[in-house]
């Protein structure tokens, strides 16, 4: 039997995003004597997703907005889909957060010239309420969260992948998180009072995305593994412009500024002609959605470069504006080897967040006791689609609720409790399958997974697509499990790892698969040639997918108006 | 947030030591500039033993400025070698301070005999 | 590892010349101030002084020479980059360290000879 | 449907062999043959060599655009950020020499332990301490002003280590907190917020600290970011030396 390290720790998070480093702050900040440990599966503050923020943090500071308004665009945006109180909740603490980063750790947001925050626009909002740094505020907040963590003692388990959330013996509560310490490659067993989820979705599984590489849905596949519900898995938000140069080199999916587009970037196909202008008046100034699809139909109609991709090119404009104004930009696409601003840089849509996640409370409690859950493994607070400023937001909002929220729940209700042991066993079983296969071609695997799920699980679906798409990923799951990976040195494997993201990957992908054959009308980021039209808003339902008996089960719940109907607004009209 | 507690290290010895080279430094700039010309007039018509004396035994400025030159190079050079032997015998804890202090000893010595001969 | 490109730039060779001259300097001058001492026996300084005629010992003290002026530059290099406010300008006062450098040797080189 | 599946692969333009770093710290250089596409970063080069040659190599990456820093390694000798790193700017003669970053434990083949450069950007006080915890307004901050110029042009380190991996002295000095830690200490001493202005000189005045810095530049001319920890060091030096001639360290 494989030895397994064992741990105990009194608030145990997963993941070093903004969720999972405001969570542990402020649950040293409410707790200081309780012992607070960080596991995460990259190196603490230099993984995931927060740190790749760009465009930067939405927040209604000027006193011409407000709270109200930052709310009506989040929830029209959403398509009134959202869980209203958690949306409420994000307006409103966005302001205390972003207050906390400028004063208490200190980040550097750009200025007005009267030494203000400065805000500048984002799509798909009715006020300028972005605050950012450059176009590197993830770094800022994420750098200064992380050098807070690294001096409070706090400890840290870094290059450690959780792998299942472990119940109690009698299942009524969660009792730890079985990882991999993926330096040695053995197992760890760590025991928590509480536990949180903040491993940030991300969804990878697309031949085209844009997350961190140490992303692969892992925190929403443990979640539904252990029992609980992810909701509007359906809703994956594509970027529309995503670098194309070929599978063999991972900068391929990663993010071309959206700014382009909004000061007079062309998109282009591979006649060189521009072609949005049919889809939408606002040609490339349309939303992501519009875009990625009007991007999308382009390409399957075949007009498309030698990568497979579309155009954008900026080289009808001042060179030096567009040096100036996007300067990081131009640099990393002069590193990687193209011409930003005189050249034609060949790009497509890339699948960039997931709005969907694990059905959690505003206090960030879930259907596990013990277990809480924020940022972008959640699910309800963007509803079918999520504002650009919002996702940041959202993970160190809900972050910071968690560790407050568990600070004060572990002294009162935790406990250590014993993990149920035949979960434990099965999970190692279960991770250490492929090394008792035949050794198998793991590109192979990944390169098809990336193929259905964006063929047909991606910005344009059908009954048949998703269909098709739902049984070639249940096949997949299958050749994968019969797939082996060589028993050499297990010390960094990350072919092992590789192994393991695929088998999250293709578990979401179905998730979303299934999710997306529920949900027959089209709204925000979910379109269906089948059924185009967006259903009655007042008659709103989630989509919710569970894992009973180790298939997936669906059902849909209706929305809860509980603060502002379809047609109403909290807007005062002067 | 409360603030974050770490105590830095006590001990401001290399900041002493680091302004001790940075003035020594800047004294001896100054006298090497001059010292460096008058050998380049002196030497024009061939080095002898009376010409130097002869210069430097004109005036009390010389063996003064001699002697500040010495007493600077001494800390000076004691202070550079320090961190040099701190660099390449990295685990060696006394060496470095008894190369510093065995070279201040040699140069002020040697040194105060010279300005004393021509003085 | 022996072969280290990472250093082969301007301020490093700098860096290096600097500490290579610092180095020789500290082992050259309790000779130099030995020498000096001798002063009492003016008879002995004397007799150094013609051996130092010798071309080689010319040499190695134009070297020498050359060093403190290399030492100086690089040194007030150094000062100039640390308390006067940072300018881009850094590299070429690099440049102008050896060149004056240089200068200065050559100059003293020349009128000895 | 299908979308641009047949078109979606570049043809190589050639091969490269490269040599990789494989074990701990007493390792040794495995050759590989790996094809050389048009658009390759280096990064791209050992991920075809993890995914179709050798399973078993170990590396390190997050982001792949130059925002995590975990990437680096030494490249032909020189230590870079990978990912963005451009294999035709690198090669010589289609060669690939690629190392673990120096001065940081290696763990095996490029995958370095990176808590002790972490560490040091504790111990040289890299993090800011508030006056305003709490503050409910944001206190203006002239973007303009001297000290806010400088704290900004040294703040968008993103800990990538390449610096430290190229900083001699962090070599010879075990206890030295290498150019990174005390570039961000830079930051925090000119930034009119921070609470605790004498606390970060403090902490960058001891044995290891600024001091050691011989400004031999190899950080400045390494840094992926075009950061200039050298003038942010002799910044610290400055200060420092003002504060103990007033008497205030
Ligand atoms: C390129 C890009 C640009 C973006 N720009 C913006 C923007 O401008 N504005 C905005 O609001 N949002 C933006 N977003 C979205 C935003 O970054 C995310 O929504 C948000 O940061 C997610 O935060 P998080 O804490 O939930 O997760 P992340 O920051 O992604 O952190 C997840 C953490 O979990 C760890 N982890 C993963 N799996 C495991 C496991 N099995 N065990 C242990 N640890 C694990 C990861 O290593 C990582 O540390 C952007 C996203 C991307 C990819
Ligand atoms: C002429 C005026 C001089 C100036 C302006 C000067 C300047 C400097 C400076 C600024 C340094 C610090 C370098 C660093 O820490 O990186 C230094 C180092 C040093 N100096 Fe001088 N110096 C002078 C003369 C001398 C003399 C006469 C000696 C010989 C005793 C000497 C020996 C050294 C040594 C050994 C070092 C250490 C070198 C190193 O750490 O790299 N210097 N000098
Ligand atoms: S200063 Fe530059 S090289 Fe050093 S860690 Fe920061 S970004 Fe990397
Ligand atoms: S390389 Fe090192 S010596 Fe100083 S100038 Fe940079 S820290
Ligand atoms: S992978 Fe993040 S900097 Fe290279």
């Amino acid at each position: 039997m494989e030895d397994i390290a064992r741990i105990d720790t009194d608030i145990l998070i997963l993941g070093s995003g903004g969720a999972g480093l405001f969570a542990a702050l402020h649950a040293h900040q409410g707790a200081p004597d309780l012992k607070i440990t960080v596991a995460v599966k990259g190196l603490l503050g230099k993984s995931g997703c927060t740190r790749m923020v760009q465009g930067g943090y939405n927040v209604a500071l000027d006193p011409k907005d407000s709270i109200e308004r930052h709310f009506m665009d989040t929830i029209e945006g959403g398509k009134w889909l959202n869980h209203q109180e958690l949306s409420w909740l994000l307006v409103n603490k966005a302001v205390e957060r972003v207050l906390e980063l400028e004063n208490d750790l200190g980040c550097f947001f750009d200025r007005n010239p009267d030494g203000s925050l400065h805000q500048k626009a984002f799509a798909g909002q009715s006020f300028d309420r972005t605050v950012h740094k450059g176009s590197l505020t993830g770094i800022e907040i994420i750098s200064r969260l992380a050098e807070q963590v690294w001096a409070r003692g706090i400890d840290r388990l870094e290059e450690h992948r959780a792998i299942a959330l472990v119940p109690s013996t009698d299942g009524s509560r969660i009792a730890g998180v079985l990882m991999i310490d993926m330096r040695r490659g053995g197992f760890v067993f760590v025991r928590a009072k509480a536990v949180l989820l903040a491993t940030g979705g991300g969804p990878s599984m697309y031949l085209y995305h844009t997350p961190s590489g140490d992303k692969s849905c892992d925190g929403m596949a443990m979640a539904l593994t252990a029992g609980l519900s992810l909701r509007d898995m359906e809703m994956v938000q594509f970027h529309p412009t995503g670098l194309v140069a070929g599978a063999h080199t991972r900068i391929t999916g990663t993010i071309i500024e959206e700014g382009l587009r909004g000061v007079g970037g062309h998109l282009l196909n591979a006649e060189g002609e521009r072609f949005l202008d049919s889809y939408d008046p606002a040609g490339e100034r349309a939303t992501r959605d519009i875009v990625s699809r009007g991007m999308f139909e382009e390409m399957q109609a075949g007009r498309i470069g030698p990568n497979g991709g579309l155009y954008i090119t900026m080289r009808h404009l001042d060179g030096a504006m567009v040096r100036r104004e996007f300067k990081g930009m131009v640099e990393r696409c002069h590193d990687v080897g193209f011409d930003l601003v005189d050249g034609l840089v060949e790009v497509t849509p890339t699948a960039h967040y997931m709005m969907g996640g694990v059905v959690f409370n505003t206090d960030t409690s879930t259907a596990m006791p013990g277990l809480f859950a924020a940022g972008e493994d959640t699910g309800g607070i963007h509803g079918a689609n999520r504002l650009g400023g919002n996702g940041v937001a959202n993970s160190t909002v809900f972050g910071g609720i968690a560790g407050d929220v568990m600070a004060d729940w572990v002294p009162r209700e935790g406990r250590h409790v014993d993990g149920d042991e035949s979960v434990i066993q099965a999970a190692v079983a279960a991770a250490l399958l492929p090394f008792t296969q035949p050794i198998g071609d793991l590109s192979s695997i990944r390169e098809r997974m990336q193929r259905i799920t964006w063929d047909d699980v991606g910005i344009i679906r059908d009954a048949d697509g998703l269909r098709r798409g739902l049984a070639a990923l249940e096949a997949l799951a299958d050749e994968l499990q019969a797939t082996g990976v060589a028993d050499g040195s297990r010390l960094s494997n990350m072919t092992w790892h590789d192994w393991l993201n695929l088998r999250s990957q293709i578990l979401i992908g179905q998730t979303i698969a299934a999710a997306a054959l529920l949900r027959e009308d089209s709204r925000g980021a979910h379109f269906r040639t089948d059924y185009p039209q967006t259903d009655s808003l007042e008659s709103s339902r989630n989509t919710l997918v569970s894992l009973q008996n180790g298939a997936l089960a669906t059902d849909t719940q209706s929305v809860a108006f509980t603060r502002v109907k379809p047609g109403e607004s909290l807007i005062e009209m002067e | 947030m409360s603030t974050a507690t770490v105590t830095p290290r006590g001990g401001r010895l290399e900041a002493w030591l680091y302004i001790l080279q940075r003035l020594s430094a800047l004294v001896m700039a100054p006298l090497v500039v001059v010292h460096l010309m008058v050998i380049m007039i002196a030497v024009q018509d061939g080095l002898s033993a009376q010409e130097i004396l002869a210069r430097t035994q004109a005036s009390s400025i010389w063996p003064v400025l001699y002697g500040l030159f010495v007493a600077a190079a001494a800390l000076h050079g004691a202070i550079g070698l320090r961190a040099m032997v701190r660099e390449v015998l990295t685990h060696h804890r006394t060496l470095p301070d008894m190369v510093a202090l065995v070279f201040i000893a040699a140069v002020l010595l040697l040194g105060f005999r010279a300005v004393a001969a021509i003085a | 590892m022996s072969y280290m490109p990472a250093r082969n730039h301007a301020a490093y060779w700098a860096f290096a010349a600097h500490r290579l001259s610092g180095l020789a300097l500290a082992v050259f001058l309790p000779l130099h101030l030995y020498v000096l001492s001798m002063a009492i026996n003016q008879a002995a300084l004397n007799g150094f002084l013609d051996w130092a005629e010798n071309p080689l010992v010319k040499l190695a003290e134009t070297g020498l020479i050359m060093l403190l002026a290399v030492h100086l530059t690089g040194g007030l290099r150094l000062l100039a980059l640390e308390f006067l406010p940072w300018s881009e300008a850094q590299k070429t006062r690099i440049a102008l360290a050896f060149g004056l450098a240089l200068a200065a040797g050559l100059l003293f080189f020349v009128l000895a000879w | 449907m299908t979308s641009n599946r047949d078109a979606a692969d570049a043809k190589p333009i050639g091969e490269l062999q490269v040599s990789i770093w494989r074990g701990g710290d007493d390792g040794e250089l495995q050759t590989f043959t790996v094809p050389h596409y048009e658009s390759q970063t280096v990064l791209d080069v050992v991920t075809w060599v993890q995914h179709k040659l050798d399973p078993g190599l170990s590396y390190r990456f997050s982001c792949r655009v130059g925002m995590c820093g975990t990437c680096a390694m030494t490249v032909n000798g020189r230590p870079r950020w990978t990912c963005r790193t451009h294999v035709s700017r690198v090669a010589s003669h289609g060669a690939l020499e690629i190392r673990p970053l120096r001065n940081l434990p290696v763990i095996k083949d490029l995958v370095v332990d990176m808590a002790p450069f972490f560490d040091k950007w504790r111990d040289g006080r890299g993090y800011f301490t508030p006056s305003q915890a709490g503050s409910l307004t944001v206190a203006p901050v002239d973007g303009n002003s001297p000290a806010r110029k400088l704290a900004s042009a040294a703040i968008e380190c993103i800990g990538c280590a390449v610096c430290h991996a190229a900083c001699d002295v962090v070599a010879w000095q075990p206890d030295y907190l290498g150019p990174a830690a005390l570039n961000r200490a830079w930051t925090l001493v000119n930034d009119e917020r921070d609470n605790d202005r004498s606390g970060h000189l403090a902490a960058v005045a001891v044995a290891g600290g600024c001091h050691g810095c011989h400004s031999t530049g190899s950080c400045a001319s390494h840094c992926p970011n075009s950061l200039n920890p050298t003038a942010s060091i002799a910044g610290l030096k400055r200060e420092v030396t003002k504060a103990m001639l007033k008497g205030e360290l």
